[in-house]
């Protein structure tokens, strides 16, 4: 239930920021959006095991699911990627306000 | 077979178009008449076979067989008439236009008219329905292009025509699709024979309608008459051809190709009765309005077609046979008087009738042939126009339903027939007999042009007398729309009959209205509606496109947020519904909250709140920052401390960059309305509230998964590996990674292209920030000295630190992109330790870093193959000399790959938004330019072929102009 | 609830409170401050459970903390400083 | 309990709490030099505290080196920090405290000028 | 061919555009390296089809792990026939890029190599997360593309282009995470039915087709492709309409009749909000007036019609689909060069500021009215069989409404070409049609020198070619439905894919 | 001669972070009783400290030294002639700052010189409110 509150609260979080002017809230909203969908990868892996998935360290019962975990790597390395082209995108231009002229 | 070599000789006659024009200009014309009335000839010799004996010539060939579409062709007595139409009528009209067109080429005109005489003898003689609408449509176009050829101003009549008739089309299209998956079959004369008709009333109705409505489109039924006069912006020959003798006949021909399936529904009578009957009246009004000969020579063609709609309408024998007949004397005397028109307007250089008179004289010719043709429209004995207008008005009278509809409709045709008697002798009279008007210096026209009219003019005039010649025709239409042989008796005297006397009530009060109306002169110029089509037309078009314009209005928005928001509404909708709908799930297995969580929790909380609070750009980076930070705490909670050191270094990667934005933008974000700051967080808080239930009834309901359990059992096995989170990202699911190395490889490409191509936004300090600049604390070499000296030191560890993970990945926390963004965050500190902008730049060759590691990763991928497969990797131990053995794997390379990769997307992104500011195609670059050798700014370049004044700055090197 | 705990606790509350310093400013440098104990927070936070979870493994990674975490602190100061080197 | 272990929480607990203190000092010193201050005990004395306690409680020769490394590195970044933002603090005018009796930066270049600096509010008596 | 080089069609355009960002190579050869993958991935499709042709599924492990456990690359009729088409837009568009000079900004063919690339692994990968992967692959190019060519709005837009995928990629990606948490597998095999089975699976997937719907830009959520497509150079805009919604209107079919198993419980949905596509895309397009945003605007209302096919499940629907699908790539891109070709030699793409083109260019006049007619369906293009079989198979399935708007909505299509064709091709030119054109390199002062534009053959050959495409696809409309016809059969009977996927 | 010196490096090396622990104990003590009790008694001032440390390390190490401690921070630096510039929380008087922090440059300069550390400069001290004497 922890992890499904703090998804939620991060997706609060997201959304707001998206939803306003300027392109560099939405980035960061974004960026918490990314943390959010990662930890819900996480949570797909279940979390009731949670021990390092090392061959060695943990008695394999409560191993986790190490699947999920490679899932987020890349997931986080993709949205980083992103991230930083948008961040370039905030950067050119004339602002980052994203709001039509009218 | 004849069929399809029918067929082709029209195709071949397309295709030579361009030769024929080529060699001969206009005169590509004679051409072409040789062969359509070569053709009509053939059609002739058929005549024995296909009317008298009854048979059927007919060819298939499969076309699209998956759904049944074939290329069946079928000739039948109502086939056979409209072929011969369409060859015979085409031959004078080529022959003419020959003459009508100032020499020079005609390439245009000749393809399409070409094409049109092949797309309507397929018509007419398809036996497949979707064949048919492919020839039906095609007629459509080619019509649309005739008539836009006439010019700038032509292009709205053509556009207009277009979709009137495509509207049709479009009924048509539905009908053939409802018919074919009903009958089962897309062969016409199977489906017309099918009994569904009969047993399936309500079927038959809806194929009845739309059938007719395609064919009132076409053929230029009330209310879609319009089309008609509007497209008489084409030339000549084109609305002889199309809108006398072939096109709007199309209509007519579906109608009687469909007359064995409606002939019975009372819907199907009573809907072309009255529009026919309605369009005979009003077109043959109109027609007297004008004062353009065209224009009335168009509104009785409109009021000639309402007849015979009304008289197929009426669906019995005689109507048949009167309609079938009359079908060719109005192609007669109908493509003769426009090909009139061409000649008067050539010769006098008007067809205004208040700018004519007289020209019997100088043109008896063309007087007389004008004279034949509107005695045979007007219904005057003895040419053919008065046999077959009686015979309609008997076809009428036998108009099914109750006693009066019959007599009524008789009527109806007899007054549209008096307006047509007056407009008919307004038209010759006005031109060449009256008061002469206009210029005087008029001659008559040469052979060559009077021959097609006035070849169609005579045959009315002989066809009269020798009327029963046609009895063939008649009787075989009639057979081959009602099924039954019906005995025509066509004759110009058959003694005194109700629609004898008819017939003489057109003449007569057709004589009268000429009186009462000074030869039609007094009602000319009047308009009978407040309105007229095209303007009808356009005031709907209009409507529609500013209808058109609000909707793309809805979107019209450059603003993210505004296009955000509604796939967050839609996916918050769906797990509403989803809730409401209410899903079954598993119990939870196991535990899922521990009270180390709840700190996380408060964090994640603080967190949000503080980034959805603040205005200050610093301090929202640093709040999105906490929740980074805090997912990472949770990776390291649930057992993930490989992707926790990532998402770590990624986060700080981040700040850094994004603090590289920052300083070029306000301090402080921009205001928003309250009203819209709570409908924002009401979203957001719905969405929240999804995603929180979504990721609690349905995650965490299972055990370990099966492929999960399989890398724990096997990873180390299987690849040596054991770190299992590695050999996954390495070993067993290798693709994703090698995507995810090219993702971020791009994005670094990417981001040199966009500021190569657009530039930077100044660095804001001095606009945002105020810097104090009298104080030892200003200048910056000697103030970076702390983190210079720092820097040196930090950054081999980090270097060596970096390689150290990236080696031990594979049985340890780490990995080849960690490894990489340490690395990265190492670099991050030297540029950020510099003390200038210039020393800062990390001159290494980011991009060809970036490249080089997605060649190694994709290499070590490719040696897979030497064991079978693509990014399989090999291993082999390596015995060390002290002792012991290092696993070595080609995974190891990959890790190379993906290190590279990382190192140079980090000092891609640092180098290029560290910049000060950049212009667009900022050469910084240098030597990392893709293709050095053409400089990407605008500056000419050397020796190639573009000149200063060059329109197309883009064209390249060796661009073809 | 154990000394770790407690521990634990009075760490995030810290946290918190640096978050205040961070949101209310006033100065870009009193945020700068604010978020650099927040980052010395997650270092404290990411020992305390390495001990709290009986890991050693989270020692190597407080060393990439520590080293990484430096980076934004001066990221954050060149910000205030308007790019200011 | 081990004594070594009750030793490590001890330590633990005194650098959360030294920590907790720095983080008061955030709110109750008065301008932000004064308050950076306050960061050097969270971000330099409790963090060594917590981390020899966790040496402590897991004694081996990679941990003593894994701990040092991370502590040197520890104090120089964060006194590194420090010392950056408070530069940047001074270059655009962080307000001082009332209390401040003096000022050495803004004298050494200008004497005359020091007034228009946003930052100086040395006092004259 | 062996399943196990499939692959490759994914690596070699990697490693070319590895090549180019690692060496700064002549421009020749930066062609060639551009062109020539595509020409070999559109060889091996078209070997590929030839295998698949029967209902063949081809597949492969990649690395040889144990079934369930790799990723598996897999070809069937469907993928293949994908395959060839985008290889074939991919190679058409770059030779108009070329043509027009777009391949002299930095990067450009790296970047469509890795677009590419990313299309062929999208197509042929059995994975969910592989998927995702690879769409990421075939966007991140797209992001440079669109923000680094074109107008000088193209910074908006990008803006708008980047957040929206971003979202859609993160909202995929939620999916994933659900059907894995709920099926503990993102194995397309393994998940086969699993989503009519359980409702728990059928709502991750759910958000996972949602997602893919914003991707290729099904109304309400389509306002960004329209606001996007028309602010990049013509030959982006042509090849992200003939990949990038493609590729998600792909993925639907494939999920939708693997995973759901074509449950029919859900396609109602389908229907309504693609007949509603139909018809904004279309109502939007009429009210436009520059060339590109009126043929954006049918983008989304075709998008309309080729999901009509799978929302009607039938073999007829989803042949039809597929068979627009085909069709609608090839005569869309046709569309867009055409009018890109004239909006680069012009310089505008604006309705009331061009006129007469078809009297000076009549090749071009062809080529544009041929595609724009085969969008209208008009017979006897291409369009034509696709809107036929459709529509035959919304009637087929019962669906009376959607199939009478699908008629009708093809009427407004027609009626927007028109205006194109009325704007642009009839009519006469305004003044300023021969105004002086200032080269980029003029010195002050110079006398602008008047020159009546025109297209050069480079940029209409691609033009030519894919209109001759459209064509031939509607005279051979029946190598085509075949082919369509084996794929939806596929569709139809997952169990010989879902073998192939599980070996 | 030489041996001494290397010993009396060793042993500032070694000395280094006891003196470092005891600072930053007695800092922080110090600055935390400051925090949690009522009322103020700070009395700070920004402080020039000439230095006689000569390489870019020895000054960043001196400066570290300094922010390390709680009650003292480095704002700002010179390298030629060396100079810090010291935030001192409590500062009595020009000079004991400046004693303060030289003390501070003695135990660093013993470790990071064979020579040990040269002696203080003497005419540096300014006046109660910094003016130069
Ligand atoms: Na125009
Ligand atoms: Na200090």
């Amino acid at each position: 239930m922890t992890l499904a509150l703090t998804i939620g609260v991060l997706v609060f979080g997201a959304v707001f920021l998206m939803l306003q002017r300027g392109l560099v809230r939405i980035i960061l909203g974004f960026v918490m959006l990314g943390h959010a969908v990662n930890l819900m990868l996480m949570s797909a892996g279940g979390v009731f095991r949670r021990a390092q998935p090392l061959i060695g360290y943990n008695p394999a019962d409560v191993v986790s699911d190490p699947l999920p975990q490679a899932f987020v790597l890349t997931a986080i390395v993709i949205a980083f990627s992103i991230t930083v082209y948008m961040l370039t995108l905030a950067a050119t231009g004339s602002d980052d306000d994203t709001e039509d002229l009218s | 077979m004849v069929l399809l070599i029918l067929l082709l000789v029209l195709a071949a006659a397309v295709i030579g178009t361009p030769l024929a024009d080529r060699a001969l200009g206009r005169h590509a014309g004679w051409l072409f008449a040789g062969v359509l009335l070569a053709l009509a000839g053939v059609v002739l010799a058929l005549a024995p076979s296909v009317l008298a004996d009854g048979h059927t010539p007919g060819f298939t060939l499969p076309w699209m067989p998956q759904i049944g579409v074939g290329l069946s062709l079928r000739m039948d007595g109502v086939g056979w008439l409209f072929t011969l139409l369409i060859t015979g009528v085409g031959g004078l009209i080529m022959a003419y236009s020959t003459r009508y067109f100032p020499p020079g080429r005609r390439l245009g005109f000749y393809l399409l008219m070409t094409l049109f005489a092949f797309a309507m003898t397929g018509l007419v003689l398809a036996d497949d329905v979707v064949l048919l609408y492919v020839f039906w449509e095609l007629t459509t176009l080619t019509s649309f292009y005739l008539i836009g050829l006439s010019g700038p101003g032509a292009s709205r009549p053509a556009i207009r025509t277009f979709l009137i008739t495509a509207l049709g089309g479009l009924a048509l299209l539905t009908a053939v699709v409802l018919m074919v998956l009903r009958v089962g079959t897309t062969r016409l004369s199977e489906i017309l024979a099918d009994p569904v008709w009969s047993q399936d009333p309500a079927f038959a109705t809806t194929i009845a309608l739309l059938v007719a409505a395609a064919a009132f489109t076409k053929s230029a039924q009330f209310p879609f008459h319009y089309w008609l006069p509007d497209a008489m912006a084409a030339s000549t020959p084109v609305s002889a051809y199309l809108h006398a003798a072939a096109m709007v006949k199309a209509g007519i021909y579906l109608l009687m190709r469909f007359t064995p399936a409606f002939s019975d529904l009372a819907v199907w009578n009573a809907a072309l009765i009255t529009v026919g009957l309605i369009t005979a009246v009003v077109g043959a009004v109109f027609a007297l309005q004008q004062h353009d000969l065209k224009l009335l020579a168009a509104y009785s063609t409109v009021s000639q077609l309402g007849l015979l709609v009304a008289v197929i309408g009426v669906g019995k024998e005689a109507a048949l046979i009167a309609a079938t007949v009359h079908t060719l004397a109005h192609a007669l005397f109908k493509s003769a008087l426009f090909m009139v028109v061409g000649v008067i307007d050539h010769q006098a250089e008007t067809r205004d009738l208040r700018e004519l008179g007289g020209l019997a004289r100088r043109m008896p010719v063309s007087a007389g042939v004008t004279a034949l043709a509107a005695l045979s429209m007007a219904g005057v004995p003895p040419l053919l126009g008065f046999v077959t207008k009686e015979n309609i008005f008997k076809g009428l009278l036998e108009a099914p339903g109750p006693m009066w509809v019959g007599p009524s409709a008789a009527t109806a045709a007899v007054l549209a027939s008096v307006f047509t008697f007056a407009y008919s002798f307004r038209f010759a009279y006005g031109t060449f007999w009256g008061t002469p008007r206009g210029s005087t210096d008029v001659h008559e026209a040469g052979p060559g042009f009077l021959a097609g009219p006035a070849v169609a003019g005579v045959a009315g005039l002989v066809l009269g007398p020798a009327v029963p010649v046609l009895n063939r025709l008649g009787e075989r239409g009639a057979a081959d729309t009602t099924g039954t042989y019906y005995p025509a008796g066509l004759s110009l005297w058959h003694g005194f009959s109700v629609d004898l006397f008819m017939s003489l009530a057109a003449i007569g009060f057709g004589a009268l209205l000429i009186r009462w109306t000074a030869s039609g002169e007094r009602m000319a110029g009047r308009t009978l509606f407040p309105v007229n089509g095209p303007t009808v037309f356009e005031f709907l078009h209009e409507g529609l496109v500013g209808l058109g314009r609000r909707v793309g209005d809805l979107t019209r928005s450059d603003s993210p947020t505004r296009h955000l928001v509604m796939p967050v509404l839609v996916l918050t909708a769906m797990a509403g519904v989803a809730a409401g709908a209410g899903i079954e799930v598993p119990d939870q297995y196991g535990g899922t909250t521990h009270p180390l969580d709840w700190p996380l929790v408060v964090l994640a909380t603080v967190a949000v709140v503080g980034a959805v609070m603040t205005g200050s750009r610093m301090a929202c980076l640093v709040m999105v920052g906490v929740a980074g930070f805090t997912t990472a705490l949770w990776l390291f909670l649930l057992g993930a401390y490989d992707v926790a050191l990532t998402q770590l270094v990624v986060e700080i990667l981040t700040v850094v960059v994004a603090a590289l934005v920052l300083r070029r933008l306000p301090r402080r974000f921009h205001r928003a309305p309250r009203s819209r700051t709570v409908l924002t967080a009401l979203i957001a808080a719905a969405a929240g509230v999804s995603a929180a239930l979504g990721t609690y009834f349905l995650t965490g309901r299972r055990d370990i998964s099966g492929p999960g359990q399989y890398f724990l059992d096997h990873s180390e096995e299987d690849t040596g590996g054991t770190n299992v989170v590695n050999t996954i990202l390495v070993d067993y699911r290798a693709l994703d990674t090698l995507g995810e190395l090219i993702v971020l490889g791009v994005s670094g490409l990417i981001i040199i292209a966009v500021l190569n191509s657009s530039g930077l936004l100044p660095s804001h300090g001095s606009r945002w920030v105020v810097v104090s600049r009298r104080s030892a604390a200003y200048d910056a070499d000697d103030n970076t000295l702390i983190m210079r000296a720092i820097s040196h030191v930090l950054l081999p560890l980090l270097v060596v630190w970096s390689v150290y993970l990236t080696v031990r990945g594979h049985t340890d926390v780490g990995g080849g992109f960690v490894g990489g963004l340490v690395a990265g965050a190492g670099f991050a500190l030297v540029y950020l330790a510099a003390p200038s902008a210039s020393v800062a730049r990390i001159k290494l060759a980011y991009p060809k870093i970036i490249g080089a590691g997605i060649l190694v990763a994709i290499s070590s991928g490719a040696l897979g193959y030497v064991d079978g497969s693509f990014v399989k990797p090999l291993h082999t131990g390596v015995s060390l000399p002290w002792g012991g053995s290092f696993h070595l794997t080609t995974a190891l390379i990959f890790e190379a790959g993906v290190y590279l990769a990382v190192v140079g997307v980090v000092l891609t992104a640092l180098n290029q938004l560290g910049l000060e500011e950049s212009r667009p195609g900022d050469s910084t670059l240098g030597l990392m330019a893709p293709t050095p050798d053409q400089p990407p700014t605008n500056a000419p370049e050397e020796g190639s072929g573009d000149h200063p004044e060059d329109p197309l700055g883009t064209v390249p090197n060796g661009g073809t102009r | 609830m154990s000394i770790i705990d407690i521990a634990l606790a009075a760490v995030v509350v810290s946290m918190i409170i640096a978050t205040y310093r961070v949101l209310r400013g006033p100065s870009g440098a009193d945020r700068g401050s604010g978020s650099d104990m927040v980052f010395y927070g997650f270092v404290a936070l990411v020992a305390i459970l390495g001990i709290r979870l009986g890991t050693a493994l989270l020692v190597d990674i407080v060393v990439v903390c520590t080293l990484v975490g430096f980076l934004a602190a001066i990221s954050l100061a060149r910000l205030t400083a308007g790019g200011k080197r | 309990m081990t004594p070594t272990q009750i030793a490590g929480d001890v330590l633990i607990l005194a650098g959360a709490l030294a920590f907790l203190v720095g983080a008061i000092g955030l709110l109750r010193l008065p301008d932000l030099y004064s308050r950076l201050n306050g960061v050097t005990i969270s971000g330099a004395f409790g963090p060594a505290l917590i981390l020899i306690g966790l040496l402590v409680q897991q004694p081996s020769v990679g941990n003593a080196l894994k701990v040092g490394l991370a502590l040197v590195i520890q104090l120089a970044t964060s006194a590194v920090g420090g010392s950056a933002m408070a530069r940047a603090g001074y270059l655009t005018g962080a307000p001082q405290a009332e209390e401040t009796r003096f000022d050495d930066l803004v004298v050494e270049l200008d004497e005359q000028a020091g007034k228009e600096h946003p930052g100086y509010s040395r006092p004259d008596t | 061919m062996s399943a196990a080089l499939l692959p490759l069609m994914v690596a070699v355009p990697l490693s070319a555009a590895g090549l180019l960002a690692l060496a700064g190579l002549p421009p020749w050869l930066n062609r060639v390296l551009l062109l020539a993958p595509s020409a070999g991935t559109l060889v091996a499709s078209t070997v590929l089809l030839w295998i698949t042709r029967d209902g063949t599924v081809l597949s492969h492990n990649v690395a040889l792990w144990p079934d369930g456990i790799a990723v598996p690359f897999l070809v069937d009729a469907f993928s293949a026939l994908m395959l060839w088409t985008t290889s074939l837009l991919v190679l058409v568009c770059a030779a108009f890029a070329i043509a027009v000079g777009d391949d002299r900004t930095s990067y450009f063919c790296p970047l469509v190599l890795v677009l590419s690339a990313g299309v062929a692994g999208a197509l042929m990968t059995g994975d969910l997360f592989n998927m995702f992967v690879f769409i990421e692959v075939m966007l991140l190019p797209a992001y440079g593309l669109l923000a680094m060519l074109g107008s000088p709005r193209r910074l908006r837009s990008g803006r708008v282009y980047v957040t929206l995928n971003l979202l859609t990629s993160t909202v995929f990606l939620a999916g994933v995470a659900l059907v894995y948490g709920a099926a503990g597998t993102v194995n397309l095999g393994r998940l086969a039915g699993a989503a009519a089975d359980s409702s728990m699976v059928a709502v991750g997937m759910g958000v996972v087709l949602l997602a893919l719907s914003v991707k290729s830009a099904v109304v309400p959520v389509h306002g960004w492709l329209a606001r996007t497509y028309p602010s990049t150079s013509p030959a982006v805009t042509a090849l992200f309409s003939g990949l990038h919604t493609k590729i998600a209107i792909y993925a639907i079919y494939r999920l939708y009749a693997v995973v759901f198993d074509g449950d029919s419980t859900y396609l109602w949905i389908g229907v309504v909000v693609f007949g509603a596509t139909m018809v904004v895309g279309v109502l939007a397009a009429v009210g436009e007036e520059t060339t590109r945003s009126i043929l954006v605007f049918h983008l989304i209302s075709q998008i309309g019609y080729i999901l009509l096919g799978v929302a009607l499940f039938t073999e007829l629907g989803l042949t039809a689909g597929i068979f627009y699908l085909v069709h609608h790539m090839i005569v869309k891109a046709s569309l867009f060069l055409s009018t890109g070709a004239i909006e680069k030699a012009h310089g505008t793409g604006a309705l009331d500021r061009l006129g007469g083109i078809a009297a000076r260019e009549p090749l071009l006049a062809i080529a544009f009215m041929v595609a724009a007619l085969s969008l209208a369906g008009i017979p006897p293009f291409s369009g034509f069989v696709a809107k036929l079989a459709l529509v035959a198979a919304a009637f087929q399935a019962g669906e009376w409404v959607v199939a009478v708007v699908a008629v009708a909505v093809s009427l407004v299509t027609l009626m927007s070409m028109l205006k194109i064709w009325g704007g642009v091709f009839w009519g006469v030119a305004p003044e300023e049609a021969d105004r002086p054109v200032h080269g980029p390199h003029t010195e002050a002062g110079s006398t602008p020198v008047l020159v009546r534009p025109e297209v050069p053959a480079a940029m209409l050959a691609p033009c030519v070619v894919l209109a001759a495409t459209t064509s031939g696809i509607g005279l051979g409309a029946a190598v085509l439905l075949d082919l369509g016809s084996t794929a939806a059969a596929n569709l139809l009977d997952t169990s010989t894919y879902v073998e192939a996927v599980l070996g | 001669m030489r041996a001494k010196n290397v010993l009396n490096r060793i042993l500032g090396i070694l000395w280094m972070p006891v003196y470092l622990a005891y600072d930053l104990l007695t800092g922080s003590l110090r600055v935390g009783w400051e925090i949690l009790t009522p009322g103020s008694r700070i009395s700070p001032a920004f402080v020039e400290v000439p230095l006689r440390c000569r390489s870019d390390f020895e000054i960043s190490m001196l400066a570290n030294l300094v922010s390390l401690t709680p009650g003292s921070l480095t704002v700002a630096a010179r390298q030629d002639p060396a100079t810090v510039w010291v935030y001192s929380m409590y500062t009595e008087s020009h000079g004991s700052t400046l004693r303060y922090v030289h003390g501070m440059e003695d135990r660093l300069l013993r470790a990071t010189r064979l020579e040990g550390a040269p002696p203080r400069p003497q005419d540096l001290e300014r006046g109660e409110r910094g003016q130069r004497r």
